[in-house]
């Protein structure tokens, strides 16, 4: 009981006093460590943390330790826009995260006010559109990414017809919003149309309705278990059409959570620890040596939103937060300057990132990239 | 003299029982009448089709010549139909003088006014009179639910007088109290019924307490009305001997 | 016609999972008046507690489903009972009901923190397999489901109706007083409900998990699928666990194919209201008397 | 009548004052966590009023929050239609929409009134999810304006905190009224005994319907607050859960306490964020102390304060008993 008023007390004190510490940079992650985001938000800290641990390693940036601090946010916004506010009343260089779209949209604000880059996980598309300066993305926006699938319905798997099946919440409807008039723009049709919940369990109505609907292929954009259910339920319920998605259906995670039902899984991935690069491969050794499970995409964007932080702030110099806001505007960075970066990304003068991404399928229990597509503006 | 109640052809079925089955009656202003019948004899069927609790199957009543059948409780309360249950019935979370201007605010004035009015709706000197009436001043400043049961007894009573009623239906009122609450309370209610001139209908088990209290009684078997008169008429009747002391 | 075949037989596959989970709560109902508002947690946590046992503690596998079921049995038939219902039934329903929203805030944080905030694979006790039924596809692990969950109700049935111990339960049930009157040790049969309903929520557990995958947030929808189940089916009768199971699972299935997939979710709860309003007993239940 | 004052009213005339000034060495993050506290305040008065007084348990409370945020969003950044206006018709329509929910409490009690209530939450979350073109739908709806009140801006963390003060007061004032007048009276009336409160002429439908209502205008008040509090909304806030979180606030409180809520939401909404400290088994922690809470004050922390006044009165009134049982002699029932 002494503890727990103990450390009542300690927090009415950070109400007041900012913390501060001399020698290191604190940066704060605000991310959604429970709620229904708690899944993407744990890879996304865990990601941020190997990347802290291994630049401290190597005696942080320019000399100066990080302290890393994780506030969670329970995937509510009223909550994020609370623990930015601390987060920046804690004098934080940076702040990183959140990973859900509606609460980036309840903080994004404050942190532009305030002058703190901030750099989220989010995908979707008006994120980015609101001429937010402090806003940096860490992965390929929906809209940039569903015209590269479109055509590849069209071109390689000549689709008449596709299902959409996708998750109802901002990730799911994002990509849903953005895929359908690049499918309608190139004469496909909309065979089935269909919102599921995020959390859901059972597919077997999903699937069914997909069976039934005629369609050529299948467009498959839900969150990692939810495609791993989904795909299992497809699989029972017979489904032979290609089954094509983004980065969440070919996951590692997604792999061996569905087992054999991820066979022949097709789709494009912006980020994979499964690419044939050899950054990839080397993050996702350490992650599964530190955490015991395989990252998703997420671990990768909180690894290489630090270092981008930190190969950034050295070029600058300095610690100040407008010229980091400033510097990453058409900033580039190349694993081979900066290993920790993994994979050759841009970000361009609204945020957006611009890398390289993959076709994979997923063959034997394994992703295999087949082919690799170029940057959108190289 | 004018009959405060009229009661015509009470029916009340449940399914294929006729628990109630074409009762009449009446009660004249400043009557004590009295209700009585064996267990199951409908009495409280009766009592709670005349009071609106439960849908009469057929029937009608009467206050003061008006129709009010069918009307909630509620309603027929603000128009003067006050009652006691069989058993006790006070909140016990609030005050004695809370209970009993609880008891009466209802009656004053609109809601509206009622809202924007004084917090006791101008019932406090009211309260206390009834308070100090059945004699729980001490109380006054208690937890209704912190009262021993004939305490409670008493309470139930001067709710039920709050609001100044043209008639009061007492459910058994002498039920679980002992001998001297049962004096006490008997006392009060003549009290009552002498300086106010106010009428009962008492639903008892407790054929004394019925016989000296009131000064006409019904009786009731099998959903019907056997006799009815003057405790000693209905005393002297072979039929309500029959029932009663029959078996 | 094709379609509407398999989305019935999927119906009631899903039908099962949710009479399954459904049970312990009618159980529970019955002798404690107590809503359990984390009955869904509780079907959530046996899993992870096994996964954990084995992967944190290296068990065999079966010895860790072992050790999961008994420290499930302790901690949430025993303790759950013991240290929470017990002291707080006496301040009335409430009370206990928003305890037990607390307590499912606890485990599901707790499964998070304490284990993983990933989804994990949960070993079948089934093996893999799917059958064609009338056209429609059907998995092993469905038809155990449904066997396990029929199986279970018309045992506690059988027991309820036909043993000595059963019956003195019942009695206990429905009148404690008076079964304690009698000399039943109302305790006793009060903490053996409780301890059927966690052995029930550990089948169930371990029953589900291999389909739905083991993850901390499962009890959610878990718990909103039982409560309704269990409310339609009705809440004082065991058996109308499996009915409301089977009607929940067949709305389910049929609203994610046939309404605005945005409300489907609201198709169930739509169900729930229609039968609080006109027929609050449930499909079997009896109507309980209310004091007037 | 005593004159005396009375004691909530007190603590409300006291508080207001040190609420004004205190917190102003806060920074914006302790400004905000402070006003999120009263707004959720106002939300567990409004079904403490419902579920505490008039013992009508509803799951719907965040529901109302729900449909007060995006009534003042909507109004005021579309239509661009001043904040009192828009937090008036952020009541309004609560209030209306308490009325008919009120209905089905005509027909159901206990438990089976709460699912309704359920329902109901669930089905505004998922109109606020789904009807993208009036609530921006999973995207949220983004730079809700703070409000400018005569010529006031209230943009920054230390005049929108005190204008919530403000607010708060008034509607705790309103509350208080309400609840000291004979319409308090009568819902308490409705929660301990409702078929007595009926032959007292105590009209059960519109005390019922009132209570819903009204407790659903307070949360509707809450959300017309939230909404410009965090300048942001989306569906997730106004889920089930938070329904949940709403009764838990209320009874751990004290339901039935005038101020139960102001305990009950600072359990729920500024502990947590207080346990930050304790690391990321933070929830883990505060759901412990909620659980240790209940079991030893079930009523509520209030509660527990009123179970100790109470023996004192009781051991005075003992006193008083026998000071007085010569004259009610053998009326004690056995």
């Amino acid at each position: 009981m002494k503890a727990f008023f103990a450390a009542v007390l300690l927090g009415t004190a950070t109400f007041v006093v900012p913390a501060s510490a001399e020698d290191t940079v604190k940066l704060v992650d605000v991310v959604e460590l429970s709620g229904a985001g708690a899944t993407a938000g744990t890879n996304w800290r865990n990601g941020i943390d190997l990347a802290v641990a291994e630049i401290n390693a190597k005696g942080g940036i320019f000399g100066k330790k990080i302290e890393i601090v994780h506030y969670d946010t329970q995937t509510n916004p009223g909550n994020t826009r609370a623990a930015v506010q601390r987060a920046i009343d804690e004098g934080t260089y940076v702040v990183l995260g959140p990973v859900f779209s509606g609460p980036i949209g309840a903080s994004m604000q404050i942190a532009q006010k305030a002058g703190v880059p901030q750099f989220v996980g989010g995908e979707a598309a008006s994120l980015t559109k609101q001429g937010n300066p402090y806003l940096f993305r860490s992965s390929l926006n929906q809209a940039d990414a569903m015209p590269k699938l479109a055509n590849w319905f069209r071109d390689e798997l000549k689709t008449k017809s596709v299902a959409v099946v996708w998750v109802n919440n901002d990730f799911g409807k994002g990509g849903r919003d953005s895929m359908i008039p690049e499918l309608q723009k190139r004469g496909i049709a909309v065979a089935a149309d269909i919102a599921t919940e995020s959390g859901q369990a059972d597919f077997a109505a999903d699937a069914i309705k997909v069976k039934n609907s005629g369609a050529d292929a299948v467009f498959v954009y839900l969150n990692e278990e939810e495609s791993a259910r989904f795909l299992r339920a497809a699989k029972q319920q017979g489904i032979d059409k290609p089954l094509v998605g983004e980065t969440t259906l070919l996951g590692a995670k997604v792999i061996e959570l569905a087992g054999d039902a991820a066979n022949g899984v097709k789709g494009h991935v912006g980020l994979s620890v499964d690419a044939p690069i050899a950054g990839f491969k080397s993050f996702s050794d350490a992650f599964q040596a530190k955490y015991a499970y395989k990252s998703d995409h997420n671990g990768i964007k909180g690894y290489t939103s630090v270092w981008a932080i930190k190969t950034a702030t050295e070029k600058n110099g300095s610690f100040d937060r407008e010229a980091l806001m400033k510097t990453m505007h058409g900033i580039r960075i190349s694993p081979k300057d900066v290993p920790g970066i993994l994979i050759e990304t841009k970000w361009n003068d609204v945020g957006d990132v611009d890398r390289e991404s993959f076709l994979a399928e997923v063959k034997d229990g394994k992703q295999v990239i087949t082919k690799i597509l170029p940057m959108i503006a190289p | 003299m004018t009959r405060v109640l009229e009661v015509k052809g009470m029916k009340k079925y449940f399914g294929g029982i006729r628990a109630v089955d074409g009762v009449d009656f009446h009660v004249n202003q400043g009557e004590i009448l009295g209700i009585i019948g064996p267990n199951g004899c409908g009495k409280s069927t009766l009592f709670n089709c005349i009071l609106g609790q439960l849908t009469p199957t057929d029937g009608e009543v009467l206050l003061e010549g008006r129709p009010v059948t069918g009307l909630y409780p509620s309603q027929l309360n603000r128009l003067g139909v006050s009652r006691t249950f069989q058993l006790l019935q006070v909140f016990p979370t609030l005050s004695v003088r809370e209970n009993l201007i609880l008891a009466g605010q209802e009656h004053r004035g609109t809601k509206l006014t009622r809202l924007f009015g004084r917090g006791d709706a101008g019932l406090t000197d009211a309260a206390n009179r009834m308070i100090a009436f059945f004699k729980l001043e001490h109380l006054a400043d208690q937890k209704a639910g912190g009262l021993s049961y004939g305490q409670q007894k008493l309470l139930d009573a001067a709710m039920a007088f709050m609001a100044g009623p043209k008639l009061v239906l007492l459910d058994e009122p002498a039920g679980g109290v002992n001998l001297t609450m049962l004096a006490a309370l008997k006392e009060r209610l003549e009290a009552i019924n002498r300086e106010q001139g106010a009428t009962f209908v008492v639903i008892e088990h407790n054929m004394d307490f019925v016989m000296s209290l009131c000064s006409r009684v019904v009786v009731m078997a099998e959903g019907r009305v056997l006799a009815q008169g003057t405790p000693a008429e209905v005393r002297a009747d072979p039929a309500v001997v029959e029932a009663y002391l029959g078996h | 016609m094709d379609q509407l075949i398999q989305l019935l037989i999927a119906g009631l596959a899903t039908g099962a999972i949710y009479a399954l989970a459904a049970i312990g709560f009618t159980l529970v109902w019955q002798t404690s008046q107590t809503i359990n508002f984390a009955q869904g947690e509780f079907v959530m946590l046996p899993a992870i507690l096994a996964l954990a046992a084995r992967d944190l503690l290296h068990l065999p596998f079966w010895v860790a489903l072992i050790v999961a079921t008994a420290a499930f049995l302790a901690l949430f038939g025993f303790g759950f009972k013991r240290f929470l219902v017990d002291p707080m039934l006496k301040h009335g329903v409430l009370p206990l009901a928003i305890a037990t929203m607390a307590l499912s805030i606890l485990m599901k944080e707790g499964a998070k923190d304490g284990y993983s905030a990933q989804a994990a694979q949960f070993p079948s006790m089934v093996p893999e397999g799917v059958v064609s039924i009338v056209g429609a596809a059907v998995s092993l692990r469905d038809i155990a489901v449904f066997v396990v969950a029929v199986a279970a109700i018309v045992a506690l049935q059988l027991f309820v109706d036909r043993t000595r111990l059963g019956r003195t339960m019942q009695a206990t049930a429905q009148n404690p007083t008076v079964a304690r009157i009698l000399g039943i040790r109302v305790e006793r049969m009060i903490l053996l409900t409780f301890l059927i309903n966690a052995a029930l929520a550990a089948l169930a557990s371990y029953l589900i998990s291999p389909i739905y995958l083991a993850k901390f947030s499962n009890g959610e929808f878990i718990g909103l699928s039982a409560f309704i189940a269990a409310i339609v089916g009705g809440f004082n009768q065991v058996r109308g666990a499996l009915a409301g199971g089977f009607v929940v699972g067949l709305v389910d299935n049929l609203a994610a194919a046939y309404v605005s997939s945005g409300y489907r979710t609201a198709v169930p709860l739509a169900l729930l209201v229609v039968f609080i309003l006109f027929k609050p007993e449930g499909l079997l239940g009896r109507r309980e008397e209310r004091t007037v | 009548m005593t004159t005396r004052l009375d004691p909530n009213l007190a603590v409300i005339l006291l508080a207001a004052p040190i609420l004004w000034f205190a917190p102003a060495g806060f920074k914006a993050y302790g400004l905000y966590v402070v006003s999120l506290w009263l707004v959720m305040s106002i939300a567990a008065m409004g079904l403490n009023l419902t579920l505490g007084y008039a013992g009508l348990k509803s799951l719907a409370q965040a529901g109302f929050i729900g449909i007060g945020a995006y009534t003042t969003a909507i109004l005021t950044k579309t239509f661009g239609v001043s904040w009192p206006l828009a937090f008036l018709a952020s009541g309004a329509l609560s209030f209306a929409v308490g009325v008919v929910l009120g209905f089905p409490a005509l027909r159901v009690k206990f438990h089976y009134l709460a699912f309704v209530t359920l329902a109901f939450a669930m089905f505004v979350f998922l109109v606020a999810r789904n009807e993208e073109w009036l609530t921006g739908g999973v995207y949220g709806f983004s730079n809700i304006p703070r409000p400018v009140i005569f010529g006031l801006d209230l943009s920054r963390a230390l005049p929108f905190y005190r204008f919530v003060l403000v607010v708060t007061v008034v509607l705790s004032l309103a509350m208080w009224w309400l609840l000291r007048s004979p319409w308090g009276r009568a819902f308490l009336a409705l929660r301990e005994n409702w078929m007595r409160a009926a032959s007292l002429g105590v009209d059960i439908r519109t005390y019922t319907l009132m209570a819903f209502a009204i407790g659903s205008a307070w949360g509707g008040f809450a959300g017309a607050l939230y909404a410009p509090l965090v300048e942001f909304i989306d569906p997730a806030p106004f889920a089930i859960s938070a329904s949940f979180v709403m009764l838990l606030t209320v009874v751990v409180g004290g339901s039935g306490f005038f101020l139960g809520p102001f305990v009950g939401a600072f359990l729920s909404f500024v502990l947590p964020e207080l346990l930050r400290v304790t690391g990321g088994w933070y929830l883990v922690v505060y759901a412990s102390v909620v659980l240790v809470l209940l079991v030893i004050c079930p009523t509520g922390i209030l509660g527990l304060v009123e179970r100790a006044r109470d023996r004192l009165s009781q051991r005075r009134a003992a006193a008083l008993r026998d000071a007085a049982r010569p004259m009610l002699e053998g009326s004690e029932a056995r």
